[in-house]
């Protein structure tokens, strides 16, 4: 698999370490009433589609950047290629 | 207290030679250089444009594009990660780069000393992509001077700075796999200096 | 119809014409008592021991394509019980104890065949591990012998033993493990439960669960509406596609495993071999083909088939242990997806509706595990209670910090 | 030997007569040809045996997807089983060897399946071999295993080396027949770069076997100048030998070249073969088409053969299949092979087609409406019988029969990413569907266009197409030639055949398995395929698929796009392990990881042992010791008393800076840090988010936002990735900077109560280390050795009172000689990661073997320090019931009773009396060691509620090594458990 970095361009997935859901950027927070079941559900449980998932990727033989790629598990197509920190940002995590 | 320690320690080359090595193979030459110095600069969150006016007045050079790598009189800068490089200089005229560096950049950006967490081999010859080619997965025929990527050559993750397109690579990977590296490379040297 | 070596030899001498369908193709019926979703190795011996240890009739097995085409005729045909943590260990003992006995029970010859597993230590770490999981084994009844390099030496002497990168410094010797013919056994199980009355119906896919008042009422199909009392899932490759239909999200990604064999040669490997110091395990079949395979491709995926990373990376480990594989080819590779959980164990367990029950999480050790999964599937399906050598294997085990955790790997699902 | 059969004309080269052994038997052959074509030209028909049956084969095709002719090729580490003869470039001094029999090919006493056979069906074993039930293994199976199977590996190394590599192209042609060379020479000359391989070693595909003209000019000079041009461009890239073997996702191919399998052995240094990986932007398919056969009674004769191979070993190897060849055929392409056998001069004794209205042949006799219903000949085709239109049944004399059953586009690395092909009902063949590969267009035959012609044409026009696509424009330019339409009457086997016919050849699958397995409900092309073995053998049914696909539709009263598509799966051609493993091998499988002291400790005579890809010193023998304990023992004892030296350099370090770098070790540590003053170090504890211990280390302060934190050296990558996450995804606003330094610094642990004074003698005076002015737990800068920059760190991992001097790494060497020079005084002693463990043991220090991925803080006897005050990684899950159970693990010492017996890990813990078995396992020892200090065995162990069991004496149950010791279960610390030597 070739994956289209967003700053250094098309690269060979075998570059990259591969996490999982990208919903593991939501980590829940910790003081809340729910936590306990919030933080299970945010580590265990994942919608595993068949279809388009936006999953993590870490680029450890080359940038070190975390990317959030969105993929198409059937046929393998990457539609989408965001640097992890941005998305992040973009869905509130920053302070 | 007898503190009778008065020797100066002496240096080792990454392959473990107190001279660097060179290996001279029919359109290819390899040597070890152990005689730059190597400095990590990560911009601080929100300092990033400081960072950059600072390292270019040090340095004489704007920190380089992605993928990139630049120079000036006396540094090299090669970009490792967004807003972090990596700055080189003669290891004799600035063994202390770091503390230089960072006296430049001050609180704008951090600053780590990484001379000789590496090892560095300069590879030169007509069939320098055809070495290369064999070694790792980077288009480098298409790579033109002062292009840098971070790829793994048998499983050793290493910088390549393209010096002169088809013609001249620096080659740095962690300095503990200096001779699997060096192996790596003399391997396919042989293999390429047969055609 | 009864095989047997005497039938052959009959229907040698008179033309063959004598051979009845191996199962037969039933319409499906309105209703059932109990409705296996997934004609795999796990749904076709669930029904088989429904209908032959559990007294349990009007059972259907409803398949999506054609039985056992998904994990159970795509493995590496590996069967052991070389488990390390009490939840696990006595469940794969019952699983290998029935493959021992399985063909005479089925009347089918799947060629279960107790070639010996021999994982290959190579550190003092390794060994330790080796000690605590082999006396574990033999704690819970299984067998396991410690080798040193000598000893492993003696049956492998084309091993690197001189020139390796990480000696080998023993083994752990599972006389009992083996392998086993893989599509036979799910062609064994279904004709077994075809001859006791279980209807298999191939190609009908299940498009959705009737659910009312919190209890199943059937399945929607390719083939229309089914009713069921009891239905349970058994689609291993497919759990979270299937589940998501009523309305659940699992502790399951799905992955794909590649598997290889190559080219026909004589007699070279006699057991079955895992390689301890990367990602390597290989067999030879009756057939002569090298067997082999090595990690996931670590992204999630429904595409059965993976990428060359993971082939260089298995076939270097190959290399690595036997230089002598150097002029063998490789001729076939192929993937299965594997429904990996979130600690590399499996569940056998009821959900929160009514009559759905769910049997997946295999990871990559779903083949072994065939016969008791059919079994405690089975007992649970037919007396509502979990068997007690698969009590351990609940859904809400990461709710309660029950993992069965054997590698060690947490929360992520391809490095189990 | 005289070459009986050899043709004039063709394209081998004739100044070259090249001398080789067939089963021991001398012949002669020339540059040029194949093993088959030499074989073929002495008058060999003769070349293997079946797989089931160990029937008689000759040689089926002239490419990769022959089933029958399978060889073994060298001896020795070289020896390489089931070579197919086709493609086995000859060489002088060349040694092959038929296989799969015994004692001799012409002699084969396992060719008593063949008589057995009617009780050899498909899947016969699967009934039988069941009673009694231990002769499964004892009897059956070996028997089956001994007599299954084709070639044989020799055991030994292979002697050669192969290579690996990774191209990148614009387009990437796979195929350099007509199409390939078309497209490559409008791509070439658009300066696109580009690559066209083609597994022959000569371009040109059927240009070189057939006898039309391209623009005027022979096919075969047309493709010579067309190569000539493509290799005077420098943006093209041309590899014969080349087998494109898989696609796999977003372009990428796997391809291997065969650099010196056409030679006795590779010079020195040249690798076999290469492995190259090639990324390219498109691809387009020109890998031709396969013809089929037609199955009848008998069929698999040696003889007996395709006849567009007829045609190619006749025009461009010289070579007369036998001196009479008749041609069986449904099409018109059957026609050109007796056509050009005329015109060389060879006797063809019949035409028979099996359509009514074929067309007329000149110069043999042809049967319209004609079927071949059954052959003669045991060894060797001696005849065909045929049953003409009228339905007489007539012999016809031949030595080879030529059989064309149309062909099958060569579609198979359009199906590697699950890509179907379709039905094409006028080439009554499959050919490339839509779901292509991302990126790949399809030329030529392999896309449904056999005509000379529509290969030129759709090879330019795929070139200018998918160039188009990357913006580079080109232009098609077609030369004129041979553009004939198919004429086929779809056939697959003659139903009158009375004997058994054969689909499958290599895996003796015939007509009868397959009408079985329809009968038995194996209806499902995956359950044929698998009941029979049809297409699984090592040409992966490249002549047999459709044939057994043809027969299961008319069977279930289906079409054959109803029943079912011919799939295949990478790779096209098997590939050798060793092009896969490259240069991964023996020694240089992963890369060596060497720490600074490396040389010296070797010229020390260190024993080293692998941790990862690090290489360690293990111990250091000394003159007169015999055993390594001894060894250990005395570094043990000798630190302890006075002071030794250990290379820590492999612990991962990671340099923190920013300034939020302590509220980030708060998140990704247990514990708390945003206090640590600096100049001091702390332990600290990361979990995973589960809540599991997941690595242990320290974090030392050198500023207010500059920390070092170390790692255990197993987990060094993974916690740098972990920490990576939490700075970038989880809280990404936090001002750190993170890199990894574990390789710049030269870094000893100093330990032993004169480690201080011996680290006097080397941090210069102005630093002053003395342990009020440097307690326990201080860190800072010094230089040492007269002003070399050095780091210092007072932690212990011994329980002495000890330090970690960190030097850059090019001193690492010198730093060590100069500890042990200096350290004279005190008879230092270096130690090895052996004593370094066992002082761990002592001090009851937890590492790899207790943070085993399934402990917690609370196993570890850590629960403490777990802050409930903050937020961090693994905090939460920590709580969870199961977790924290009454009687949960507890980290313990365990002592043999009897000092004299040993602790093992991996025992399980068991109460003093009563049952061993699972279900009383209260336990299990992690570590264990020797403690030269205590004089006896030690452990640590996990032990159920162990924290409240001091005291109690246990059993060790080692069933595995028939073990069983006695213990009492102490505290885990058994050296100084209040740390006093540490704050000396």
């Amino acid at each position: 698999m070739i994956i289209d970095h967003p700053l250094l361009g098309p690269r060979d997935a075998q570059e990259f370490v591969y996490l999982g859901d990208a919903d593991l950027i939501n980590r829940p927070d910790w003081q809340a009433e729910d936590a306990a079941d919030a933080f299970h559900d945010y580590l265990y449980l994942r919608d595993n589609p068949a279809g388009v998932h936006r999953e993590l990727w870490y680029h450890e033989q080359g940038d070190r950047s975390w990317l959030v790629v969105t993929r198409d598990t059937l046929t393998h197509e990457i539609s989408k290629v965001e640097l992890a920190r941005d998305v992040a940002r973009a869905q509130g995590r920053g302070r | 207290m007898g503190r009778s320690c008065v020797y100066k320690l002496k240096a080792m080359t990454a392959l473990g030679g107190t001279k660097p090595r060179v290996d001279v193979f029919a359109g290819v030459k390899i040597s070890e250089n152990p005689d730059r110095a190597l400095v990590s600069v990560s911009a601080r969150q929100g300092h990033e444009t400081v960072c950059r006016e600072r390292a270019r007045a040090f340095l004489g050079v704007d920190l380089p594009a992605p993928a990139r790598a630049a120079s000036s009189e006396g540094f090299g800068v090669l970009w490792i990660g967004p807003d972090a490089w990596m700055v080189e200089a003669d290891h004799t005229r600035h063994e202390l780069l770091a503390s230089e560096i960072k006296t430049a950049v001050a609180d704008a950006g951090s600053v780590v000393e990484q001379t000789d967490g590496w090892c560095r081999f300069e590879v030169e010859g007509s069939k320098v992509c055809d070495l290369f080619e064999r070694l790792c997965n980077v288009d480098v025929q298409a790579m033109l001077g002062d292009a840098v990527v971070r790829t793994s050559i048998h499983h050793v993750g290493c910088y390549l700075w393209c010096r002169e397109a088809g013609a001249a690579f620096t080659v740095m990977g962690p300095r503990s796999s200096a001779a699997s590296l060096h192996h790596a490379l003399i391997e396919s040297a042989g293999v390429v200096s047969l055609d | 119809m009864r095989y047997s070596g005497w039938r052959v030899i009959k229907e040698a001498l008179t033309g063959h014409k004598g051979w009845t369908p191996a199962w037969s193709d039933p319409e499906p019926k309105d209703h059932y008592d109990i409705v296996i979703v997934g004609g795999g190795g796990h749904g076709l011996a669930t029904a088989y021991y429904l209908a032959k240890e559990f007294g349990q009739a009007r059972i259907a097995v409803l398949e999506k394509g054609w039985i056992g085409g998904g994990n159970v005729g795509r493995n590496t045909t590996i069967i052991r019980s070389n488990y390390l943590l009490d939840g696990n260990e006595p469940f794969y003992e019952l699983s290998l104890k029935l493959w021992e006995g399985l063909e005479q029970d089925f009347n089918y010859n799947a060629m279960v065949s107790q070639r010996g597993i021999l994982n290959l230590v190579h550190s003092d770490a390794q060994r330790d591990a080796a000690r605590r999981r082999g006396n574990a084994m033999i704690l819970n009844g299984s067998d396991a012998e410690l080798l040193d390099t000598d000893g492993v030496r003696a049956m492998y002497p084309f091993f690197n033993f001189d020139n390796a990168r990480f000696p080998i410094k023993g083994g752990l010797l599972h006389r009992r493990g083996g392998t086993v013919r893989h599509d036979a056994v799910a062609w064994g199980y279904a004709r077994g439960a075809d001859m006791r009355g279980v209807d298999i119906i191939q190609n009908c896919e299940v498009t959705g669960f009737r659910i009312e008042q919190g209890r199943v009422l059937g399945v929607e199909t390719s083939r229309g509406y089914i009713g069921a009392s009891k239905v349970g899932v058994a689609v291993a490759g497919s759990s979270s596609r299937v589940m998501e239909k009523a309305g659940m999200r699992l502790p399951i990604e799905s992955h794909v495993l590649q598997a290889f064999v190559s080219e026909g040669l004589k007699p070279l490997i006699d057991g079955v071999i895992t390689f301890g110091a990367g990602h390597f395990y290989v067999s030879q079949s009756d057939k002569g083909g090298l067997v082999f395979g090595g990690d996931i491709d670590m992204y999630n995926t429904y595409a059965q088939r993976g990428n060359l990373p993971v082939v260089e990376d298995v076939i270097e480990s190959g290399m690595a242990l036997i230089p002598a594989l150097g002029r063998v080819r490789m001729l076939r590779g192929w993937g299965g997806i594997m429904d990996m959980s979130m600690d590399g164990s499996p569940f056998i367990d009821r959900t929160s509706v009514d009559g759905l029950y769910f049997n997946g999480g295999w990871c990559y050790g779903g083949f072994k595990a065939t016969p008791a999964s059919g079994f405690c599937y089975a007992h649970l399906l037919a007396t509502g209670r979990p068997h007690e050598v698969a009590t351990a294997y609940r859904l809400d085990r990461f709710r309660t910090g029950h993992m069965i955790d054997e590698k060690g790997q947490g929360a992520q699902p391809n490095l189990h | 030997m005289k070459q009986v059969n050899r043709l004039s004309g063709g394209l081998v080269d004739r100044d070259q007569v090249l001398g080789f052994t067939f089963d021991g038997k001398r012949y002669e052959g020339h540059g040029g040809d194949t093993l088959a074509s030499a074989l073929l030209a002495n008058g060999v028909r003769l070349m293997g045996r079946s797989f089931k049956y160990h029937r008689p084969r000759g040689v089926m095709t002239a490419g990769s997807e022959e089933p029958d002719a399978l060889v073994e090729l060298r001896s020795g580490g070289r020896q390489e089983p089931n070579t197919r003869a086709t493609v086995a470039e000859l060489f002088d001094g060349m040694q092959a060897r038929s296989q799969n029999r015994w004692p001799s090919l012409r002699h084969d006493m396992m060719a008593v399946n063949d008589r057995l056979s009617n009780f050899l069906t498909a899947g016969f074993y699967y009934k039988t071999f069941m009673w009694p039930k231990a002769f499964w293994e004892k009897l059956y199976e070996p028997t089956i295993r001994h007599a299954a199977g084709l070639g044989r590996v020799s055991g030994e190394d292979d002697p050669d080396v192969y290579d690996k590599g990774f191209l990148h192209c614009d387009l990437l042609i796979i195929g350099a027949g007509p199409a390939g060379l078309s497209a490559a020479l409008t791509a070439g000359r658009a300066g696109a770069r580009v690559i066209l391989a083609d597994e022959d070693f000569a371009f040109g595909g059927r240009l070189n076997a057939e006898m039309f003209e391209v623009g005027g000019e022979a096919g075969s000079d047309w493709a010579k100048a067309a190569v000539a041009e493509l290799a005077s461009m420098g943006n093209v890239r041309l590899m014969a030998r080349t087998t494109v073997v898989g696609a796999f996702d977003h372009g990428v191919y796997g391809a291997v070249e065969r650099v010196a399998d056409h030679v006795a052995a590779p010079v020195e240094g040249q690798p076999r073969q290469v492995f190259w990986r090639i990324t390219s932007k498109r691809a387009l398919l020109c890998a031709g088409a396969t013809e089929r056969p037609i199955a009848f009674a008998n069929n698999d004769r040696p003889g007996i053969m395709m006849a567009s191979a007829v045609r190619s070993f006749a025009n461009r190897w010289a070579v007369a299949a036998h001196e009479t060849v008749a041609v069986f055929t449904n099409n018109d392409d059957g026609h050109r092979t007796a056509a050009d056998l005329i015109a060389k001069g060879v006797r063809v004794t019949a035409v028979i087609d099996t359509r009514a209205d074929a067309p007329a042949v000149e110069g043999a006799e042809l049967f319209a409406g004609a079927q071949v219903i059954d052959s003669r000949g045991r060894l060797g085709l001696e005849s065909v019988r045929i049953r003409t239109a009228q339905g007489f049944t007539r012999d016809i004399v031949c030595g080879a029969l030529a059989v064309s059953g149309g062909w099958n586009p060569n579609v198979h690395l359009t199906c590697h990413q699950r890509g179907r092909p379709q039905w094409d009902e006028t080439l009554a063949a499959f050919v490339p569907g839509p779901d292509l590969p991302v990126g790949m267009l399809v030329a030529g035959a392999a896309s449904g266009v056999l005509s000379t012609e529509g290969a030129l044409r759709t090879g330019a026009e795929g070139a200018v197409a998918v160039l188009a696509d990357l913006g580079i424009a080109a232009t098609a330019a077609v030369p004129q030639a041979e553009d004939a339409p198919v004429d086929l009457t779809p056939f697959w086997h003659v139903s009158e055949s009375k004997g058994r016919a054969w689909i499958d050849m290599q895996n003796d699958v015939t007509v009868k398995d397959i009408k079985l397995a329809h009968q038995e409900n194996f209806v499902s092309v995956e359950h044929l395929k698998r009941y029979t073995t049809l297409g699984m053998a090592t040409d992966q049914g490249k002549t047999s698929n459709m044939g057994g696909l043809a027969v299961m539709a008319e069977l279930t009263g289906k079409s054959i796009p109803e029943t079912g598509t011919t799939m295949f799966r990478p790779p096209y051609t098997p590939v050798s392990f060793g092009a896969l493993a490259g240069r991964a091998v023996g020694k240089h499988f992963h890369p060596v990881r060497e720490t600074p002291s490396h040389n010296w400790a070797t010229e020390r005579g260190a024993v080293f042992v692998e941790v990862g890809d690090w290489l360690r010193a293990q111990w250091f023998p000394q003159p007169g010791e015999t055993h390594w304990r001894q060894s250990v023992d005395r570094e043990v004892l000798a630190t302890r008393r006075s002071v030794g030296v250990c290379d820590v350099t492999t612990l991962g370090k990671i340099d923190v800076q920013g300034a939020d770098a302590a509220e980030f070790l708060n998140k990704v540590y247990a514990n708390a840090f945003a206090k640590l003053p600096v100049g001091k170090v702390r332990y600290g504890l990361m979990l995973r988010e589960d809540g599991i211990a997941y690595d242990d280390g320290t974090a030392a302060r050198f500023a207010e936002d500059h920390f070092v934190v170390t790692t255990t050296t197993a987990n060094a990558v993974l916690v740098y990735r972990q920490m990576e996450f939490a700075r970038q995804c989880l809280w990404p606003d936090l001002d750190v900077q993170l890199i990894s330094t574990t390789e710049a610094w030269a870094q000893y642990a100093v330990a032993g109560p004169n480690s201080r004074k011996l680290l006097e003698k080397i941090v210069d005076p102005r630093f002053d280390i003395s342990n009020e002015a440097f307690p326990f737990m201080a860190c800072g800068e010094v230089t040492i050795c007269g002003g070399l920059r050095a780091r210092l760190f007072r932690i212990s991992f011994s329980g002495e009172l000890a330090y970690e001097i960190a030097v850059p790494t090019r001193y690492g060497d010198a730093m060590i000689r100069a500890l042990m020079d200096e350290g004279e005084a005190f008879d230092v002693v270096p130690y090895g990661t052996e004593a370094l463990g066992v002082m761990r043991i002592e001090k009851g220090h937890a590492a790899g073997n207790e943070l085993n991925g399934t402990t917690t803080a609370l196993n570890l006897g850590m629960g403490r320090m777990v802050s409930k005050k903050k937020d961090c990684i693994g905090n939460t899950l920590s709580e969870r019931a199961g977790l924290n159970m009454a009687d949960a693990l507890k980290l313990v010492g365990v002592k043999p009773v009897d000092a004299t017996q040993a602790v093992k890990a991996g025992g399980h813990l068991m109460a003093k009396e009563g049952p061993v078995d699972a279900a009383h396992d209260q336990g299990y020892v992690t570590s264990a060691a020797y403690s030269p200090i205590l004089e006896s065995s030690i452990g640590l162990a996990l032990l159920k509620n162990g924290a409240a069991r001091l005291g109690e004496v246990m059993r060790i149950a080692n069933p595995l090594e028939g073990d069983d010791v006695e213990v009492e279960i102490v505290s885990a610390h058994f050296v100084d458990p209040d740390g006093e030597k540490l704050r000396v």
